[in-house]
């Protein structure tokens, strides 16, 4: 099945081991990934503020246009934030008649035809549980992740606001979202039970203040440990850089010692389909390398 | 000393029938089947557990009297008992309703109970019998023998066997165990057909699923319980004899938080105001105050409802110092690194964040009701949260009363049951 | 008649009671006793087999009174149920096989003593007959002419009475005539209603079964259901007629103290006005006094420091004519100022809508209003003070007070201490100023009650009642005018379990006056006032009892030929059923009674009994028991267990096989009420070493079913020392316990207590002569 | 746009209003029945002054100055929880960050040297100026938004893990990616600007 795919801007940096990974993956679960043709930032959490709501609509009408011209249903996004704003602002194109308007008007001033929000944006867990189901991801296990500890660790857009609603496509709870964990399963590894699984790392702010929100990492570490995880699996490309750039700056300020990895659960099916450590799972881009996982890969 | 007249027989049925048949055996129910024949009329009252009462069997108390609900059901079940006009069927499941005024048919489960109308409740069954159930009367906080008397003050004083010893060697042991040729295991479900001319639905409620609190994680403990089950812990036949107690270890429970609108007032949950609560959690209060000199009581609320008579009802708990209010719905709820659960949000009033650890925390869960999934045909409606009621000024057969029409106490149900016998008199033609 | 008397004894081996008891030594004991016609056994006489026995032997005349001696008389009592045999019970098994060790020589003395118990019952009890009275009129009479009385007339209509409606007013409709829109009752549950009042009152005067009377008011009443005789008089000519029955709806009226609502400002600044007043305001769209308003601050007021009326309908009010404001024009700033807010219920619905609309909700405290107006608010959540400025108008949610009197008449002359529930009811009886009653044994008894002049609660004065006013009926009943209230003014009834019995049979109460209520609340209420209404003519028509002994035909009878006119009946009756006649004698309205048997335990000489419950019944049984040889040290103890609760509570005891004192004896009582002092003195006389009374909860929260009984009951024991210091016996031999129907865990230990105490004391001299 | 109206006096609800037709989720505020589920929910609560459930009402209260200014506008790591527990359907994420925004444009961030605002200041330079963020160049002119001194101190705190990424291969050298149409872009952004201006 042809999925148009949005890569977003962390996918050129922090998160290039997510995109890699996506994009070794999702092909071989039936998944085919089309890129959005010349797409552009979605604003993140904060281009409201800087930019301004109606030039954040613009950003994510952009993208949605050239999406559009793909022919493709379905856009995906592994990319919680760019999740979050292509979403909404498609909802907001598709109900909000001055949005689609507004939306109209911007378009035609980039000689673009006017777009009626009639894409369906997912996020890739959704699309791993709504479209491809974890029995054909189990199906295509040939090296079962066997003792690999992993503590599944949702975060927060990446379930919020959406996953209950029917444009979220229900595919799980806000409060204790199972996906991960099955994910998790399917690889043949073991989830062990993680209660700050949508807690949030404190997302932007954490990048523009850490002194501020480091005690919300270090809780999610600590659980991770109390667990007995051997890496913490996340979706989100912020969450992973964040939790993994900080655990330093974590142990300065606590005296802690923690140097837990933190992956992608793309990283982890790669693996467990027995792909390329490096070129699918980009297992040497975690600057926390997850050694007992790359001992496992397939050489 | 009382002493039974035999009055009037039922009145043959058929079309334009004058009886009522009455949906559901709680007080609501009851109060509906007993004003209705005692003003002369035949009436069938329909229940589906073994034993009348529905819900108000299971509390400790009323507020704002403090007095037992087993009190005024005593002195209906001497009415049902002294009342030919009344016949009682128990273990039968309504399960569609078709037909017009005067003529209604309502199609029952009719749950297989073992025991038959021969069983004087002398309790030999019960002794033989090995296997236990999770006590449905406790809401499964105890276990009791799968062939049991439903509790002390059943009506019918009746005994009940679960389907779970069918087959097994509790099975030949109860046969052989009963002298009076009670037991009956090739009873099985059948569906029945009532006719009636007129219906009242007294369907009640059930408490809000908890588990559906995510942020609430009642499963998470033990310790985590609903207002049902607090009624139950409290009582003198609950499962802790009527001490409240932590479920986890039996310890005292002395510090005890009460969570008002767990369901109710919520979008994601139950819209409406489930209006018992906040009185019912006022009373839990005065249960562990009772029980503990050193008791520390924390109700957390949104608004205390403290409707018609209740006031003076609040304000006579509101002076005992160990009893704290505190305006906040709380975000969230958890079993702690001590062992205990804890309760954490913001208070309102001064924009304070807590997390405080109890020995037991109450969910006042919110009341739904139980008439849904029942095929209801004709003059009468189902709203969108599944209450029963008569369709507007249409001059129909079907009315409603008690939680089955809306969220009600006990007693605006036992007013609206007293209501609902006028209508369903006046549907079948009043003489 | 005595002496075609024909005893059957009917002992049941079910239930464990032959391996408890050892059967052929009780039916020895038993079968010969004096009237014991036949004495038969059976496995089970609840099987249609053991059934079968017993209705045989009545059909071919041997016996015609049954004692069944098997479990409790509150359960298979539609089996042991035979034509033209009174049927009494004995209790081997709860009491017996399930709360003491078998095969006991104690164990068989109290089955025995069960037995012989019943035979004495069953010997001086007899079926009983109905009254003669007949219901003369089937029409019903309602009062007040408002939502819940209109209401009442064309449901009673509906039912198929003849219905006359009284409003004391020009015209009908009261204070629903006056409001602009109405909460919705229905789903939805939100977007206002228009007010139906106009067409209700069109109904009701287009209804050919119902009279309306305006400018009406009830001027007297007497007689009972079915036969209450009213003068009703309008604009001064009086008619008379009769009524079935009486449903009271006379509604509420503006507190008769403003003054807790001067700190808002209401009737001191300008522009503050009542939400009664504002309704008129919403009428004229927002228009008041010439300017049209659209800055409103409304005021529920915070009832612990206002009045204790308000309770929710208030709340839900302030809302309902914030959302009005807003429908006039959304332009408009309208703030509820609000303690807990209580949309209760579906008004949730109702409260979101008005949040919708724009509508500003804020937990906040009025400390002080000013002219402008202004207010000094706390906000609560805000945590701090403010002045709210600029406001157009202040609107403040006054309470709802029961007219369980009528304002506009002056207070009853006599006769008031009975509005109140809690007042003493043995308040000294005078007749023109000398003590009632002759015969010295009522001097003694009667003293006691000359130190109770003062018992009657401060708040129930007569010169000064809770609720200034007259009557609403003005009942012509020994016991004054009045129907009792409850703590606030609201008219008295179990109000959670039974909200419509009132203390006054044939006369039910709805709307308002029995409990603050919206509209739509009314019009519910109004229904099951009417249903009672109905039902009382029906039962009455076959002289039968209304709640709660419903359906029971005994009542009592009065042997005036030794009554001392004490007229301690015609005070105690907690349902005012008996009157006095023109020489004093008491004079019973037996459909106003509900059977409790009060009187008969009132009555000094005893002359008071029902067909199949008396003194003498119950002396009989009494002395049926044997007292053990005092050399065997084994007391007896007497308890007189109240039927609804306690005997129960014992019961389910039996049930949980606890076990029992065995040296307890126990008789069912109706009420304590109807306990006679002289049970106890006998029951002393005769040498039990002790007696105990269980009786229900009294007080405020009472649980008497009978209202009164256990009040009376206790009171009357207060008197029994005097009683015991002439036979020379310790107080301590007689005890007063409330006991409820949950206490099936602590009668056994109140029993075995009480046990205890007497063992100290020691037997009873009495024991042997 | 309307001019964003000052309350003449406590309560006046010309604010309000104004939120409430102006904000987006703004039509919902007023639903707020003030039961703290937010504020006790929001995982940053003990950085914010007053969260969003006494920010909500303070905007009721017409405390225009005292809402804009307030930290809680800024403390939001938009995580969501508010905005999926609110038991009245209150999308409290979406007001915060849009009354954050109105902050940004009413001065009322600058003025208080809100880290967020330049954060999302430097952001958007990005986004606009190359259709992509490219966090290296983000970082810097957020870093040296404070002052020369502070950006290098900030700098160089951040260098070690700079590096990290940089031989992780998460960070590059060299120019910032860009879109290839950035023209159509601005021209895009540009109108946007002016409708928003327009409102």
């Amino acid at each position: 099945m042809k999925f148009t795919y949005y890569p977003g801007c962390s996918s050129e940096a922090t998160g290039r081991h997510l995109d890699e990974s996506t994009r070794a993956v999702f092909p071989e679960l039936g998944i085919e990934v089309e890129d959005i043709e010349d797409w552009n930032c979605c604003g993140a959490s904060v281009g409201h503020i800087g930019g301004g709501p109606l030039p954040q609509l613009a950003l994510n009408a952009r993208n949605l246009a050239n999406a559009k011209k793909r022919g493709n249903e379905h856009v995906f996004t592994s990319c919680a934030a760019c999740y979050l704003n292509t979403h909404r602002n498609n909802l907001a194109i598709r109900d909000n008649e001055k949005k689609r308007q507004a939306a109209a008007e911007i378009l035609k001033a980039g000689g673009e035809e006017p777009y009626e929000g009639d894409l369906k944006v997912h996020h890739a867990m959704e699309v791993l549980v709504n479209f491809v189901g974890m029995d054909k991801v189990k199906e295509r296990v040939t090296n079962p992740l066997k003792g690999l500890k992993v503590a599944g660790w949702v975060g927060c857009q990446t379930v919020r606001p959406f996953a209950e609603t029917d444009d979220g496509g229900h595919y799980d709870t806000y409060e204790d979202p199972h996906f991960l964990d099955d994910i998790t399963e399917a690889c043949g590894a073991e989830a062990v039970d993680y209660k700050p699984k949508t807690n949030c790392c404190g997302g932007s702010v954490a990048v523009m203040k850490p002194e501020k929100t480091l005690h919300l990492m270090k809780l999610l570490l600590e659980e991770a440990e109390k667990a007995g995880a051997d890496v913490i699996s996340t979706p989100c490309p912020l969450c992973q850089t964040n939790l993994e750039m900080y655990q330093e700056a974590i142990n300065k300020k606590y005296g802690t010692n923690f140097n837990i990895p933190v992956v992608f659960p793309q990283q982890l099916m790669a693996v467990a389909f027995g792909m390329d450590p490096v070129k699918d799972a980009a297992l040497h881009r975690n600057t926390i390398r997850a050694e007992k996982l790359e001992k496992m890969a397939k050489k | 000393m009382t002493f039974v007249e035999r009055r009037g027989t039922m009145a043959q049925d058929g079309p334009h029938s004058q009886t009522i048949a009455v949906i559901g055996g709680g007080i609501a129910g009851l109060t509906a089947a007993l004003e209705a024949a005692e003003t002369g009329y035949d009436v069938i009252l329909i229940e589906k557990e073994p034993a009348l009462g529905g819900r108000v069997t299971r509390l400790n108390r009323y507020f704002p009297k403090f007095c037992h609900p087993t009190c005024g059901l005593e002195i209906n079940y001497q009415r049902l008992r002294k009342n030919p006009r009344v016949k009682v069927l128990t273990m039968h499941e309504v399960v569609a309703v078709d037909g017009e005024k005067g003529n209604y048919t309502i199609t029952a489960k009719k749950l297989p109970r073992f025991v038959n109308e021969k069983c004087t409740a002398c309790g030999e069954c019960g002794k033989v019998c090995e296997t236990e159930i999770d006590d449905p009367y406790n809401y499964g906080m105890s276990k009791v023998k799968a062939a049991r008397l439903p509790h002390e003050h059943a009506w019918p004083m009746r005994y009940v066997i679960d389907p779970v010893v069918k087959g097994t060697d509790d099975q030949k042991r109860i046969e052989e165990a009963c002298k009076y040729g009670a037991v009956d295991f090739s009873e099985e479900e059948e569906e029945v057909t009532i006719n009636a001319g007129a219906i009242v639905w007294a369907t009640g409620w059930r408490p809000y699923d908890a588990r559906k609190l995510e942020t609430y994680h009642y499963d998470s403990s033990p310790d985590i319980i609903n207002n049902v089950e607090m009624e139950r812990l409290a009582n003198h036949d609950g499962p802790t004899g009527g001490k409240v107690v932590r479920p986890s270890n039996g310890e005292p429970a002395k510090k005890v938080a009460l969570i008002q609108c767990a369901g109710s007032r919520d979008v994601n949950h139950l819209p409406y105001c489930s209006m018992i609560c906040c009185l019912a959690s006022l009373k839990h209060a005065a249960y562990v105050l009772e029980q503990y000199e050193d008791a520390e009581v924390h109700m957390y609320y949104i608004d205390i409802r403290a409707h018609d008579k209740m006031q003076t009802f609040y304000e006579r708990l509101k002076v005992d110092p160990r009893l704290k209010f505190i305006k906040s719905k709380p975000a969230e709820i958890g079993l702690g690194e001590d062992g205990r659960p804890y309760v954490k949000g913001e208070r309102t009033i001064d924009r304070e964040l807590y997390c405080e650890s109890y020995d037991l925390v109450v969910l006042a869960t919110g009341m739904e009701p139980e008439a849904k999934g029942v095929d209801i045909k004709g003059d009468v409606v189902k709203d969108e949260d599944g209450f029963v009621l008569a369709l507007e000024g249409e001059d129909g057969g079907q009315f409603s009363c008690g939680v089955a029409a809306g969220p009600f106490d006990v007693a605006l149900s036992t007013m609206s049951g007293t209501a609902a016998a006028l209508k369903a008199i006046q549907a079948v033609g009043a003489r | 008649m005595s002496d075609d008397i024909k005893i059957g004894i009917y002992l049941c081996e079910g239930c464990g009671i032959a391996e408890a008891v050892n059967m052929d030594e009780l039916e020895q004991a038993v079968a010969n006793q004096y009237q014991v016609a036949k004495c038969q056994r059976h496995a089970a006489f609840c099987s249609d087999e053991g059934r079968a026995v017993i209705e045989k032997d009545v059909k071919d005349g041997e016996v015609n009174r049954v004692l069944v001696a098997a479990c409790s008389h509150r359960v298979m009592t539609d089996r042991f149920n035979f034509d033209g045999a009174a049927t009494v019970r004995a209790n081997l098994r709860e009491q017996v096989a399930w709360t003491q060790p078998p095969q006991d020589e104690d164990t068989q003395a109290f089955a025995k003593d069960n037995v012989l118990m019943g035979i004495a019952q069953a010997r001086t009890c007899d079926l009983p007959e109905p009254h003669e009275n007949v219901v003369k009129s089937e029409k019903i009479l309602v009062v007040g002419g408002g939502i819940s009385g209109l209401t009442a007339a064309l449901e009673a209509a509906r039912a198929g009475h003849e219905v006359t409606l009284v409003e004391k007013t020009d015209q009908l409709g009261g204070w629903t005539r006056k409001w602009s829109k109405l909460i919705p009752s229905r789903p939805p549950y939100r977007g206002l209603i228009d007010n139906p009042i106009e067409d209700i009152i069109k109904a009701v005067e287009e209804n050919d079964k119902i009279t309306v009377m305006l400018n009406t008011l009830v001027s007297k009443t007497s007689g009972e259901p079915g036969e209450f005789s009213v003068t009703l008089s309008q604009g001064g000519n009086e008619t008379e007629d009769v009524f079935g029955s009486i449903v009271v709806a006379t509604g509420w009226r503006m507190p008769d103290d403003m003054t807790p609502y001067e700190k808002y400002g209401l009737g001191k600044i300008g522009n503050v006005i009542s939400g009664v007043d504002f309704e008129e305001v919403l009428k004229n769209g927002l228009e008041h006094e010439g300017k049209k308003l659209n800055t409103i601050a409304i005021i529920i007021p915070c009832e612990s420091e206002a009045m204790p009326y308000t309770s929710g309908v208030a709340d839900r009010i302030a809302i309902k004519q914030a959302i009005q404001v807003m429908d006039a024009d959304p332009s408009a700033m309208v703030y509820v100022l609000h303690d807990n807010l209580r949309a209760h219920g579906q008004a949730e619905e109702l409260y979101r809508e008005a949040q919708e609309k724009g509508v500003v909700f804020m937990k906040a405290m009025v400390k002080s209003a000013s002219e402008g107006p202004e207010l000094v608010i706390d906000d609560l959540l805000l945590g701090r003070e403010a002045t709210l400025t600029g406001l157009d108008a202040v609107v403040v949610q006054t309470g709802m007070m029961p007219n369980s009197t009528n304002p506009d008449l002056p207070m009853a002359e006599k006769g008031n201490e009975f509005l109140c529930d809690d007042v003493n009811p043995r308040v000294p009886i005078t007749i023109n100023g000398q003590p009632a009653g002759d015969g010295d044994e009522v001097k003694a008894e009667a003293a006691g009650d000359g130190e109770e002049a003062s018992a009657v609660t401060p708040d129930c004065d007569p010169e000064n009642p809770p609720l200034p006013g007259g009557p609403i009926l003005n009942l012509q009943y020994r016991q004054g005018p009045h129907i009792p209230i409850l703590y606030n003014g609201f008219i008295d009834s179990h109000y959670i379990c039974f909200p419509y019995e009132t203390r006054r049979t044939g006369i039910y109460v709805c709307g308002a006056v029995r409990k603050p209520m919206t509209t739509a609340e009314a019009k519910e209420d109004a229904a099951g006032a009417v249903l009672k209404a109905k039902q009382a003519i029906n039962l009455v028509k076959e002289s039968r009892a209304t709640h709660p002994r419903v359906g029971d035909l005994s009542y009592p009878h009065f042997g005036l030929d030794i009554c001392t006119k004490c007229r301690r009946c015609t005070v105690e009756c907690p349902f005012g059923a008996i009157d006095e006649n023109e020489e004093g004698y008491p004079k019973l309205n037996p459909s106003r009674c509900r059977r409790c048997g009060t009187c008969m335990g009132a009555c000094p000489v005893r002359t008071i009994s029902f067909k199949n419950y008396s003194p003498n019944m119950v002396a009989e049984m009494i002395e049926a028991v044997e007292q053990p040889d005092p050399f065997d040290e084994k007391p007896r103890i007497m308890v007189f267990a109240c039927e609804n609760d306690a005997y129960p509570a014992l019961d389910m005891a039996g049930i949980n096989r606890r076990e029992i004192n065995k040296y307890m004896r126990f008789i069912p009582v109706r009420c304590l009420g109807s306990v006679t002092l002289m049970w106890v003195s006998h029951a002393l006389e005769k040498g039990y070493d002790g007696v105990m009374l269980m009786g229900c909860k009294s007080g405020d929260d009472y649980q008497c079913h009978f209202v009164k009984g256990s009040a009376i009951a206790k009171e009357r024991i207060g008197k029994v020392e005097e009683t015991l210091r002439n036979l020379m016996l310790e107080p301590e031999r007689v005890s007063f316990e409330e006991v409820s129907i949950a206490d099936s865990k602590r009668v056994v230990e109140l029993l075995d207590q009480f046990g205890e105490q007497i063992k100290g004391i020691g037997l009873n001299p009495f024991k042997g002569f | 746009m309307t001019a964003v109206p000052t309350p003449s006096r406590t309560y006046d609800l010309s604010f309000a209003r104004w939120v409430r037709e102006n904000v987006e989720g703004g039509d919902k505020l007023n639903m707020c029945m003030q039961c703290g589920m937010c504020s006790g929910s929001c995982p940053n609560g003990q950085e914010m002054d007053n969260g969003p459930r006494k920010l909500f009402m303070m905007v009721r209260a017409g405390l225009k100055d005292e809402v804009l200014s307030s930290s809680t506008l800024w403390e939001c790591t938009s995580c969501y929880r508010c905005y999926v527990r609110c038991p009245r359907g209150i999308p409290v994420t979406t007001i915060v960050q849009h009354l954050a925004a109105l902050a940004a444009k009413e001065g009322y961030a600058p003025k208080n040297k809100v880290e967020n605002y330049f954060f999302s200041k430097a952001f958007w330079w990005s986004a606009e100026s190359f259709g992509k963020t490219d966090e290296r160049l983000v970082t810097m002119k957020y870093f040296f938004s404070f002052g020369f001194g502070e950006g290098i101190r900030k700098a160089l705190d951040n260098l070690k893990i700079a590096l990290g990424m940089i031989k992780a291969g998460r960070m590059h050298i060299g120019l910032p990616h860009t879109i290839k149409n950035k023209s159509q872009l601005k021209a895009m952004i540009a109108k946007a600007k002016e409708l928003e201006q327009k409102g």
